[in-house]
């Protein structure tokens, strides 16, 4: 495998990750249905959990993951990737679901209230 | 436990107190105002000395209470005053409802002008002139829906001012490290020019719209006209001398201090002048005995500023001479009004007319205060309005003297005015009914008439405390080269004996009195107003014959061009123009939450877009 | 020792979680246990802070990683009375909705008293945790139960409040996690006080950027201007006392954050300045917007918002009198707000619009309601003997001793014009004539006892505020001292 | 005792000088607008008669206490305008009160009477009374400015606010403060106008409009009192003016001399036009008068 | 020394010869002799001479003047008038009309004697009477008055009863209200 193209790669995947982001911020700016928002902030989530995953990854990490006779090969240690991202990125996804569970509750009050998903006629309080 | 803190708590507990006796009994109710009111006023002046000072610590700050020289004089206004409107108030709040809301409004003012007076730290000082504020305020809105415009605006221009002075406070404590009155004021010589400037400025702000000094005057016509009368006498009378009280501090603890000085009194003389002038102009145009009163008090604010800015000793003098005098005549004269209110109803002059037989007293009450506000003598009016001229021709003030002698003249126009309105005309049927008021109300403006009387003959007495004061206040021993007991003189050596003239007056008064009596006492008989030269017409019981409407029209159309602007309307503008922008602000939240979104992200984009600049 | 920092934490989350099994054995035992909880917890809270305020501040740690690794809680003399006030007001927020409207039925009481147990938990905790990430788990507890106490009612559009505040807190906490993850992907810690002590080794266009992402996720809480669009519409759809709980719990805790990223771990000097000027924009835009409001609750949300643009702008001032006023004015807004809330929600109760015509005439029908509704009024003006005039005091005092003119200028003009909008309140639950179709509903005991304990005290810290600033002198002082933080935190072993 | 039996004296003897002297310049006023209109006129005791008539009027009405006092009201302020002016300077005679009282004291005291009546004219519940108040006391703010512009002019030149002084000082300096400071001269005789009531600022008491205005209701007696006082009234105002303007008078003689020839002026002002309207009249004092008023003002400032 | 009803006497005659040299009128315009009036105060015929001067109102007044005819309408604001005139006080009448009717003689709604309802002191002929005659009648009070003959207010005070009903048999709505006299 090419190192430069590796190299790329590396930022590929962060480059990934943010474009999944904007996407998502797009979405939430710019589409009007209400399920395209939730939609749309929980592809920032992915996004933003995919970014925090590949903070923690370096080249050639391997799972942080303790196993028997672990410890026997001390380069192992320093080859695995940093565990604590992932445990973060584990408690973001469990919160971003919990998040998008509550809007998407949200989202059928609403639409039972005003009978529309168009987030512009949802405007009952204002100034 | 000091006496000055028992003064406060009786007060305070007084003040809670009669709200709650209330619920049990009326008659209690009353007992336990009017205790609340005097005990504290005897024990003021029995027990408490001059030049005593007491501390409280508090929150970190220090406390001091005191009473010197000046605020004593003071406080012989609000408690006097407030004492005797006191008693009025018991016959004037008979029957009405929101008794306990009035009494503890009442006190608590009363209580907070006191603070006023003897606070010798700024924190006290504001502490008390905001308690003073709201209370009036909730005064000012007793008489409910209508009012609460002008209360807003009486709170409004209230909170100005005061929030100036807080700054000033903040400001001072910041570069004199201390919160004490005495340390501001020692510091101020040390302080950077545009901090001599604007600390004065910024402490006048709050006593110019007590003191109802143009053109922060626009609330005091509205406030003093919705009070309840027996608060506006008190209102009116007293804690617009709260600003008076401030204002001389700041003048000659600061501004005289300083070269720019000349200039701030001479700007603040004016302005006190051009107040005079409208205020009296405003006054004759009304048409309800209140407006008229307010807008007078305005213009009597108008003189007593002007005299108290030249800051001459005899300026000084009469300013301060007529603040007591104002206090009476003023709180004598709403007290008629309220009277008046009481008994028949209403205070439109449009509509009542000849009371005079049927409220005889109430009418000597209110002639005795006419003739002090005119400053006619024998009256004490005179006494002050003397002085100030002296005091205004002495110290070349030559255009400012023409200029409160025109307002002054002109306010025999509204004087009459009200003696006319009220209790002179036609007597008409619709009020044949009207009795005199009662004994608990006429007593005070009786007393208050007399001290008008003693006051105009023998100045000396008033004048003591006032030259007391001044020494404190570091001017010269006055006593016998501007005043004697019954002498007043100008710095020029010219002077006017008080006590052969009124011997003189009473004489003349006395003889052609009896001259007209005697002669052809047979024959003379008395008429009703019925019974008038009207053409050989025969006029109706039930006709109205009063001219009252209109009543000043041909002065009121010679001035015209002067009245045609309103102060009042510009703040007015200001006033709409403001809350159409707050209207247009709230739209930001345009109530949908992609917008709010997009706020969102525009924020953070913004910031990071000017980070450098920002941090 | 008197008690360990993670009670507050373990505690209500327990309860929370352990209510829905007690309601099947008794269903009262649903509005009882938080209360019993609550009560347990603002004594253990006192105790607490009387020995912190006493012996220094007390730092725990979980689960026996000693810091950095591990998460600590630090209960200092500024945490702690921030707890110790989030507890009271929620012990009081507990005592006046026990039969508050639909609280009556089991249903929504199970609902409501188990989200009130995890919001107070969740704000507990960001302001206990010493640890960022934590902060950010605890952001997402206290944000969800938010969120389902704003759509709590279902009769009104309190789902569409809770829908925006769902998109706002979701933007904020992918912001959040951002800044975390630049933190940690740059220094490789998530501990306040190790993240504070190696803060400078960071690149420092990385950290400006942080500490605005920061700034922007915990804004969005702390209601800054730009980013508080949920909050005046939150406010007015959640119940009464959920208004309060918001006001005097939820915002402080996300001002406390900000305030313990500010003075604590970032280093940057023109933060303060930073502070300030969202501060004051945030006062001038949320004042403005309340005096043209139509409907009660709204009008007190902009105020609230207001006067934490006013807070954030004292603490703007970076100085130890500026902190000491910050943390007074929160005080006296926690509790004023709380009491303006528990009073307006009775002024308006039967009402669907809570417009602000329809406390018309209450003075006649609801007394002491009216009198608590005005003296709150009053105080958070500011007005001199009550409470709110000392913060204010002490806000212009330290703007002046850090020479800030304009902004005392800016604040007291911001004052006149909150004055007014109360003002015309006051007036109309006392001078106007009650509107034909308002229905008067008299307070509870709770709600009423409730309210004359707020009312009371902001009668006592008006008339001596001795009972409250030396505590605040210390609070203020231990935020002051940075080092002293990081020292107490990283000595642990 | 004896100072105070001559005290009363004096003031007796001067009351009945000036009260027989106003009586007088007032039927020669008559007999000489007569003459102008080519007529013969009333005899200048004319007046004289018309007060006894009206003293010996046998039935009078009144319409309550402060209509009955009315006339006392305002003779107090014409006598004790009258005991405050110095009458005859270098005179030991009559000095009264012409120590005691100052410039500002005599303005005051001159609206004492006016504002009395007013009350009296009030009570009386006549409309057309209360209307002619109301334009007396309009026309009094017209006439006071130009006046006290004057007078203020001449305190600032001498430093003095008393007429005794400022007699002494033109005494002292030998001409007359009419010479001396002209303007204040002409502003003071314009208000004086205005002070006399004749026409054109005849409008208070018109008598086919307001049927004579504030003393409509009066008769017999009251009448008496009042045109009394207006004589005395008269006689005091003029003296007021030699003495302020004219360096005084020695002996009666000259002081009649003087005080008629400055009666003239508003007597034959008024022969020669006709009557203006209230806010005319204000306005007019506002006009000419008060920038000589100024100007009198200006010259004492500068010289 | 002179006794009591010699000083009274002395008394009266200034008394008189006062009254007589003041003369103050109330012109009541009734009618076309209101026209005279002018000419004979004004420079050609100059009353005031005799010290006839015009009065404002009643209360000042001391002679009143009855311009020409009387319809029964003024009559009323006529005797108003006159009874709020203060004593003592001369009633003049003015030309034929008063005396007998004249040209109006059977006019339905015009008084034909005056004296009937008011005392006339002077009455003046003539229709009209000229300013000559008008002076002539002053005159003619004015000796009266000397006289103290011109008492007609007495002689109304005496009979009022005869003048009430007289006055009331011809003002059929009397509403003059009690206070007048």
């Amino acid at each position: 495998m090419d190192s430069t193209l590796f190299h790329y790669l590396d930022y590929a995947v962060y480059g990934t990750a943010i474009l999944v982001m904007l996407i998502g911020f797009y979405g939430t700016m710019v589409k009007k249905s209400l399920l395209k928002i939730v939609i749309s902030l929980s592809v920032i989530d992915s996004g933003l959990n995919l970014l925090i995953v590949t903070i923690g990854y370096y080249k050639g990490g391997t799972a942080p993951i303790f196993s028997p006779g672990f410890l026997k090969n001390f380069k192992d240690v320093s080859k695995m990737v940093d565990p604590i991202p992932q445990a973060l990125v584990l408690t973001a996804i469990v919160i971003g679901f919990g998040v998008t569970a509550v809007a998407l509750a949200l989202v059928i009050r609403l639409y039972r209230h005003h009978g529309t998903l168009n987030i512009d006629e949802i405007k009952n309080l204002k100034w | 436990m000091e006496m000055i803190h028992i003064i406060f708590l009786i007060f305070l507990g007084g003040a809670v107190l009669t709200y709650f006796a209330g619920k049990v009994s009326k008659v209690l109710q009353d007992i336990f105002f009017l205790l609340s009111v005097l005990v504290p006023a005897y024990l003021f002046f029995a027990n408490v000395g001059i030049g005593k000072e007491v501390t409280l610590t508090l929150g970190g700050i220090t406390l001091v209470w005191g009473v010197n020289h000046f605020s004593w004089l003071f406080s012989l206004i609000v408690l006097g005053l407030g004492s005797m409107a006191a008693i009025y108030a018991i016959g004037y709040m008979k029957g009405k409802e929101r008794k306990g809301y009035f009494y503890f409004n009442f006190i608590l003012s009363i209580m907070a002008m006191m603070g006023i007076l003897l606070s010798l730290d700024l924190v006290s000082f504001f502490v008390f002139w905001e308690i003073m504020t709201w209370s009036s305020y909730l005064m000012t809105v007793y008489n409910g829906h209508e009012t609460q415009r002008i209360g807003i605006k009486y709170f409004v221009f209230s909170a100005i001012g005061a929030y100036a002075m807080l700054m000033a406070i903040v400001i001072v404590h910041h570069v004199a490290g201390s919160f004490m009155i005495g340390s501001m004021i020692n510091f101020y010589p040390n302080m950077s020019l545009s901090l001599q400037i604007w600390i004065p400025i910024l402490f006048l702000m709050a006593f110019g719209v007590k003191a109802a000094l143009m053109p922060l005057h626009v609330w005091a016509p509205d406030a003093y006209s919705n009070a309840p009368m027996a608060y506006t006498s008190v209102f009116s009378g007293a804690l617009s001398k709260m600003g008076i009280y401030g204002m001389v501090i700041v003048l000659v603890t600061m501004i005289n201090q300083i070269p720019q000085g000349f200039w701030f009194r001479e700007v603040i003389a004016w302005l006190g002048g051009i107040t005079a002038v409208l205020g009296t102009l405003w006054a004759i145009k009304q048409d309800d005995a209140k407006k008229l009163l307010a807008y007078s008090s305005v213009a009597q604010l108008g003189y007593i500023i002007v005299g108290i800015a030249i800051g001459t000793e005899l300026g000084m003098l009469a300013g301060l001479f007529l603040a007591v005098m104002h206090a009476l005549f003023k709180g004598t004269l709403f007290m008629v009004t309220g009277a008046v209110e009481k008994q028949t109803g209403t205070t439109n002059f449009t509509e009542v007319t000849g009371l005079i037989r049927k409220m005889p007293w109430t009418f000597f009450a209110a002639l005795f205060s006419i003739i002090a506000l005119a400053g006619i003598p024998p009256l004490g009016g005179f006494v002050g309005k003397w002085m100030l001229y002296e005091a205004l021709i002495t110290s070349n003030h030559y255009l400012l003297v023409i200029v409160i002698f025109f307002s002054s003249t002109a306010a025999f126009l509204y004087c009459y005015k009200f003696l006319f309105g009220f209790f002179l005309g036609q007597e008409e049927k619709e009020w044949a009914h009207v009795k005199e008021a009662p004994v608990v109300m006429l007593v005070p403006m009786i007393i208050m008439s007399v001290l008008m009387f003693v006051l105009g003959t023998f100045p000396g007495l008033i004048l003591k405390p006032i030259n007391s004061g001044l020494v404190d206040l570091g001017y010269i021993d006055t006593f016998k080269h501007l005043w004697n007991t019954s002498i007043i003189f100008n710095a020029w050596g010219d002077h006017v004996v008080l006590q052969p003239i009124l011997y003189y007056i009473i004489a003349i008064f006395v003889f052609f009195a009896l001259f007209l009596t005697w002669k052809g006492h047979k024959t003379t008989r008395y008429v009703t107003t019925k019974d008038i030269s009207s053409s050989g017409e025969v006029p109706a019981e039930d006709e109205n014959l009063t001219f009252s409407v209109g009543f000043m029209q041909p002065f009121l159309r010679a001035v015209a061009p002067a009245m045609r602007r309103q102060i009042d309307k510009y703040y007015t503008g200001i006033a709409d123009g403001l809350e159409s922008l707050f209207e247009f602000m709230r739209r930001i939240y345009t109530g949908n939450g992609q917008t709010y979104a997009v706020y969102v992200i525009v924020f953070v984009v913004v910031v990071l877009l000017f980070k450098s600049v920002l941090f | 020792m008197v008690g360990t920092p993670v009670l507050f934490i373990a505690i209500p989350l327990l309860a929370a979680f352990l209510i829905p099994l007690l309601g099947m054995i008794w269903k009262e035992l649903v509005r009882i246990v938080p209360g019993l909880v609550l009560t347990y917890l603002l004594i253990l809270a006192i105790n607490l802070l009387n020995h912190v305020l006493v012996h220094g501040p007390i730092v725990e740690v979980i689960a026996g990683w000693v810091p950095p690794i591990g998460i600590n809680l630090v209960f200092s003399a500024f945490s702690g009375f921030l707890v110790t006030l989030m507890i009271f007001l929620g012990l009081l927020v507990w005592i006046y909705s026990y039969r508050f409207k639909r609280n009556v039925e089991y249903e929504p009481a199970l609902k409501y008293f188990l989200m009130l147990m995890m919001l107070i938990t969740g704000s507990v905790g960001i302001v206990l945790t010493g640890d960022i990430f934590n902060m950010f788990v605890f952001i997402e507890i206290t944000s969800i139960s938010a969120y389902g106490l704003t759509a709590f009612y279902k009769g009104r559009n309190s789902a569409e409040a809770s829908f925006k505040y769902v998109m706002m807190g979701s933007i904020a906490s992918t912001f959040l996690l951002l800044a975390i993850m630049i933190i940690y992907s740059q220094l490789g810690t998530l501990n306040m006080a190790d993240i504070a002590r190696k803060i400078h080794l960071m690149n420092p266009t990385l950290k400006i950027v942080s500490y605005i992402f920061f700034v922007t996720a915990l804004g969005i809480e702390a209601e800054i201007f730009p980013l508080n669009g949920w909050a005046p519409d939150a406010y007015a759809e959640a119940p009464g006392p959920v208004g309060a709980a918001f006001a005097g719990i939820v915002v402080k805790a996300a001002v406390y954050a900000i305030i313990r990223y500010t003075y604590t771990i970032f280093d940057l000097s023109s933060s303060f300045s930073f502070l300030i000027i969202i501060g004051m924009i945030t006062l001038i835009i949320a004042e403005t917007a309340a005096i043209r409001q139509e409907k009660l609750k709204r009008m007190l949300a902009y105020s609230s918002i207001g006067q934490m643009g006013l807070v954030l702008v004292a603490f703007g001032f970076g100085t130890k009198e500026g902190v000491f006023a910050a943390l007074f004015l929160m005080l006296n807004h926690a509790i004023i707000k709380s009491l303006l809330f528990f009073s307006g929600s009775y002024l308006v109760y039967n009402s669907t619009e809570k417009n602000i015509k329809e406390v018309n005439g209450m003075s006649k029908f609801l007394p002491v309601t009216s009198l608590l509704f005005a003296i709150g009024a009053f105080a958070i003006v500011g007005l001199p003997p009550f409470a709110g005039f000392w913060s204010k005091l002490s806000v212009l005092t330290a703007a002046a001793d850090s020479n800030m003119i304009l902004i005392m200028v800016l604040v007291l003009m911001v004052s006149v014009v909150e004055l007014v909008y109360y003002l015309r309140v006051v007036n109309r639950i006392y001078f106007f004539k009650k509107e034909a179709d308002t229905k008067p509903h008299k307070p509870t005991f709770n709600a009423l006892f409730v309210m004359l304990v707020l009312g009371a005290i902001i009668l006592l810290i008006g008339f001596y505020p001795d009972a409250v600033t030396g505590m605040l002198h210390k609070a203020s002082a231990s935020l002051m001292d940075k080092g002293q933080y990081i020292h107490n935190v990283l000595s642990l072993k | 005792m004896e100072t105070v039996l001559m005290d009363i004296l004096g003031a007796v003897v001067t009351f009945l000088v000036a009260f027989v002297v106003g009586m007088t310049y007032g039927g020669l006023s008559r007999k000489i607008t007569a003459r102008v209109q080519n007529r013969k006129g009333p005899p200048w005791y004319q007046n004289f008669i018309d007060a006894f008539k009206l003293g010996f009027k046998k039935s009078a009405i009144h319409h309550g206490v402060m209509h009955h006092l009315g006339g006392a009201f305002l003779m107090v302020s014409s006598v004790m305008t009258l005991m405050i002016v110095p009458v005859l300077s270098h005179n030991n005679w009559f000095p009264n009160l012409n120590f005691q009282g100052d410039l500002i004291f005599l303005l005051y005291i001159m609206t004492f009477g006016p504002l009395g009546m007013a009350l009296g004219a009030g009570q009386t519940g006549n409309p057309n009374s209360a209307i002619g108040v109301t334009r007396g006391l309009s026309q009094m703010v017209g006439f006071e400015i130009p006046w006290v512009l004057a007078l203020v002019a001449l305190m600032i030149q001498y430093h003095t606010t008393s007429i005794t002084g400022l007699m002494a000082a033109q005494a002292h300096s030998g001409t007359w403060l009419m010479f001396s400071s002209p303007f204040a001269f002409i502003a003071a005789v314009m208000a004086m106008l205005g002070m006399f009531r004749y026409s054109p600022f005849d409008i208070v008491g018109a008598p086919t409009e307001l049927a004579s205005g504030p003393v409509s209701e009066n008769g017999g007696k009251y009448l008496f009192v009042m045109m009394s006082s207006g004589s005395v009234f008269t006689f005091a105002k003029l003296t007021l003016y030699v003495d302020l303007f004219m360096g005084g008078a020695d002996n009666l003689l000259i002081l009649l001399v003087k005080t008629f020839a400055l009666y003239l002026i508003p007597m034959l002002y008024g022969m020669t036009t006709p009557r203006y309207r209230t806010e005319q009249a204000v306005r007019w004092f506002w006009g000419w008068p008060s920038f000589f008023g100024l100007l009198a003002i200006l010259q004492a400032v500068i010289f | 020394m002179m006794n009591d009803k010699n000083s009274q006497k002395i008394v009266d005659i200034i008394q008189n010869w006062a009254r007589k040299h003041s003369i103050w009128v109330l012109a009541y315009g009734t009618g076309c002799g209101a026209i005279e009036i002018p000419p004979t105060m004004t420079s050609r015929y100059d009353a005031e001479r005799l010290g006839v001067r015009g009065a404002a109102t009643p209360r000042q007044a001391d002679v009143l003047l009855i311009t020409g005819y009387l319809t029964v309408k003024t009559m009323k604001r006529v005797i108003r008038v006159y009874e709020q005139m203060q004593d003592p006080k001369y009633v003049i009448g003015f030309g034929s009309c008063t005396i007998n009717g004249g040209m109006y003689y059977d006019s339905y709604n015009t008084i034909k004697v005056l004296d009937k309802y008011l005392p006339v002191d002077v009455y003046i002929n003539g229709c009209m009477p000229r300013p000559e005659a008008v002076l002539s009648g002053f005159a003619q009070l004015q000796k009266r008055i000397a006289e103290g003959r011109a008492n007609g207010a007495q002689q109304y005070k005496d009979n009022l009863e005869w003048y009430r009903a007289n006055q009331k048999k011809i003002i059929p709505n009397w509403i003059m209200p009690e206070y007048n006299w």
